[in-house]
């Protein structure tokens, strides 16, 4: 079953509960973000689908080294008011990695991600009550040397 | 694409290329020169040994004219892949290690029972030891290593051995890395001494004999592979590899759930081995002193980078 | 008894936050050697107050690596008092206050 | 699935070969055979993993490979036992012929 698919069908509430009772799901899978936090991912993944290309700088890996660990950081100093950035990771149930707001910081963040296979990542930017976005594939491969 | 550039270094740039090398060759010099003047008893390099080095440096000096000079090779395949680079150094603004360094500088300084500390055994001050080592011991006519020579110091005053590779072996270790920052290696193979260079061609027949299975030598993956892809990672380069060791490994880690990913250089000749498919050696014998001899020797006149991650 | 690593440092008026904080951030998805589910256990909501101003405020899902590293960068000086706080889904939390180098 | 009727046949064909060079009744004897011959192939594999070690050429998978071998004796399977064991010989040989290819390796492309 295709994540992305799931997710459509998952607005309609019934999907979820065939998909509880055909054992596709354990009922923790899908009540394992908040509702709170699901609800703030709905928004942010509604937000980014409406958003402007973005101007700042998102830097993110093109090949993870470490799929547990990916380094993501968006530096949006050059847009002036800047009240939330936030990651996406498309893939995921709950695309929402996290949502950072701001009041009197710089618009910036870097924090790192787990991801269990290559995504789509989007940063969402807000600033003066415009929203842009960036979106980067961030590949994730199993490792075999390093050192 | 960058990646490529540095692969196949252009034809117009051969010029600008030998220059880099005699400058970068002077540079050594130099600093071969300022450190023999400070340790003036220290013996002269074999002649036979400093050409090696010559060699080797300069292979990978005109190979990968886009590293940033000797000490860029000390970051390893980091040097050579800028998406790589971005998350090395997005690691390394906080790094995962920190508090077992701590722990190991903890260790340094904890009496044994007899009341001693593990710097009664090294006439160094702390943050020289790592760069004096390995180092060929005349007396004993064998290199010693400082994984060695911590091991060593705990026996003779009267302490249990520790495990070798990891642990707080390896902590300990990284905390004289750590402390070492800025020292430069500087292996000496005394001109003359015929068990030295004999230690020393161990070492350097180990690096380039092809072994195990699938027939490969270091040579083969960290000399002529250096900057190749193999199953998705980037090959190091052989030169500058022993610059930041112990290091912390991102596949160590996850054996420990992320609590220890410390190895020494011996723990990951014996990875290395394993590869090839070839039976590792036990650590802290001749095999391995002789290779990180050898191996050390080919990175002389690098700066020691403290403690680092790796993949 | 999670550990939070926290390291403010000013340079040209503007304060570098970079931190730390030890926490399992356990999905709820993973399931242990035995076949039995991780019970979740994450930081869900994190602040920086910088001289008693809250600063950032953020909403943080289990897909945040484990031992969830963060860096800011608020306007401030050599001095400066900043705060780390978090909660996580189970009611854990935690705090670290530390002068800006 | 190929190399498990492979094998069954190889056995079964042994079985039969055994069954008819000997007097009936005696087939309780097949199982003491092997036995001689898989210790005896355990030496020489072993003989020739010392003797790759001693050259500092042994190869990584000779332990495992006679490990493997003494669960499938255990197991009743022979020819299974003898194909690992004699990779490990050949392992052991060919490390040895590694080290004396080897003897003279050094730098080439500088």
């Amino acid at each position: 079953m295709k994540r992305r698919l799931f997710l459509k069908s998952a607005m309609a509430s019934s999907a979820v509960a065939t998909a509880v009772g055909a054992g596709l799901l354990t009922p923790k899978m899908v009540f394992a973000a908040s509702d709170a936090f699901t609800a703030t991912s709905k928004a942010a993944v509604s937000a980014a689908a409406g958003a402007s290309e973005g101007t700042f700088k998102f830097k993110a890996p093109k090949i993870a080294e470490n799929g547990a660990v990916v380094p993501v950081s968006v530096d949006a100093s050059n847009l002036d008011n800047v009240t939330n950035i936030s990651f996406l990771v498309q893939t995921n149930n709950t695309p929402l990695a996290a949502s950072f707001n701001f009041a009197g910081a710089l618009g910036f963040v870097s924090t790192r991600i787990k991801m269990g296979k290559t995504s789509p990542v989007t940063a969402v930017v807000t600033s003066g009550g415009a929203v842009s976005a960036l979106t980067n594939e961030i590949k994730v491969t199993v490792g075999g040397c390093g050192g | 694409m960058a990646e490529q550039d540095l692969l196949l270094p252009s034809l117009s740039k051969t010029d600008n290329i030998k220059e880099r090398v005699m400058r970068i060759k002077i540079i050594t010099m130099a600093i071969a020169a300022m450190l023999s003047s400070t340790v003036a008893l220290s013996a002269q390099q074999s002649s036979v040994v400093q050409a090696d080095i010559d060699a080797y440096q300069g292979y990978f000096l005109e190979r990968f004219p886009n590293v940033d000079g000797l000490q860029g090779f000390s970051k390893g395949a980091y040097a050579m892949n800028e998406d790589k680079m971005m998350q090395f150094e997005a690691v390394m603004e906080m790094p995962p290690f920190e508090d077992l360094v701590e722990k190991g500088g903890e260790l340094w300084e904890k009496p044994f029972a007899n009341g001693n500390t593990f710097s009664s055994c090294f006439e160094e001050e702390p943050s020289l030891i790592r760069a004096a080592y390995p180092r060929w011991n005349s007396a004993k006519g064998k290199v010693d290593t400082l994984e060695q020579a911590l091991i060593d110091c705990l026996v003779s005053n009267g302490e249990k051995k520790w495990g070798t590779g990891k642990g707080k072996h390896a902590w300990v270790a990284a905390h004289l890395t750590t402390l070492g920052e800025g020292t430069f290696i500087n292996v000496i193979v005394p001109e003359g001494d015929e068990a030295a260079l004999a230690a020393y061609n161990d070492g350097k027949k180990h690096y380039y004999a092809k072994r195990g299975q699938l027939n490969l030598s270091c040579a083969n993956c960290h000399v002529e592979g250096a900057g190749m892809r193999v199953r998705g990672n980037t090959l190091s380069p052989g030169l500058g590899q022993t610059t930041h060791f112990p290091v912390w490994r991102g596949k160590w880690a996850r054996k420990t759930n992320g609590v220890d990913g410390f190895g020494t250089i011996q723990r990951r000749y014996g990875g290395c081995n394993k590869q090839v498919r070839a039976k590792p050696f036990k650590r802290h014998k001749s095999e391995y002193d002789n290779l990180e001899f050898f191996h050390t020797a080919m990175s002389n006149g690098m700066e020691i980078t403290t403690t680092e991650y790796r993949e | 008894m999670a550990k939070i690593k926290l390291k403010p440092k000013a340079k040209k008026g503007v304060i570098k936050v970079k931190a730390i904080v030890k926490h399992p951030m356990e999905t709820g998805l993973r399931k242990d050697k035995k076949g039995n589910p991780i019970p979740a256990n994450h930081i869900d909501h994190l602040t920086v107050t910088h001289n008693g101003n809250k600063v950032v405020d953020a909403d943080i899902g289990a897909a945040v690596s484990k031992d969830p590293y963060f860096q800011f960068q608020v306007p401030g000086a050599k001095g400066d008092e900043i705060t780390l706080a978090y909660k996580d889904n189970n009611g854990g939390t935690g705090s670290a206050t530390a002068k800006s180098k | 699935m190929k190399k498990l009727l492979i094998t069954i046949l190889t056995v079964f064909s042994f079985t039969v070969f055994a069954g008819d060079l000997m007097p009936s009744g005696h087939n309780w004897n097949i199982g003491s055979t092997n036995q001689a011959l898989y210790d005896a192939a355990l030496a020489e594999a072993k003989a020739e993993q010392k003797k790759a070690a001693a050259v500092g050429f042994e190869w990584r998978d000779i332990g495992k490979f006679m490990k493997s071998a003494k669960k499938a004796m255990d197991a009743g399977d022979w020819s299974k036992a003898k194909k690992l064991l004699d990779t490990a010989a050949s392992q052991g040989r060919l490390g040895q012929q590694q080290a004396i290819d080897q003897a003279d390796a050094g730098p080439i492309s500088f």
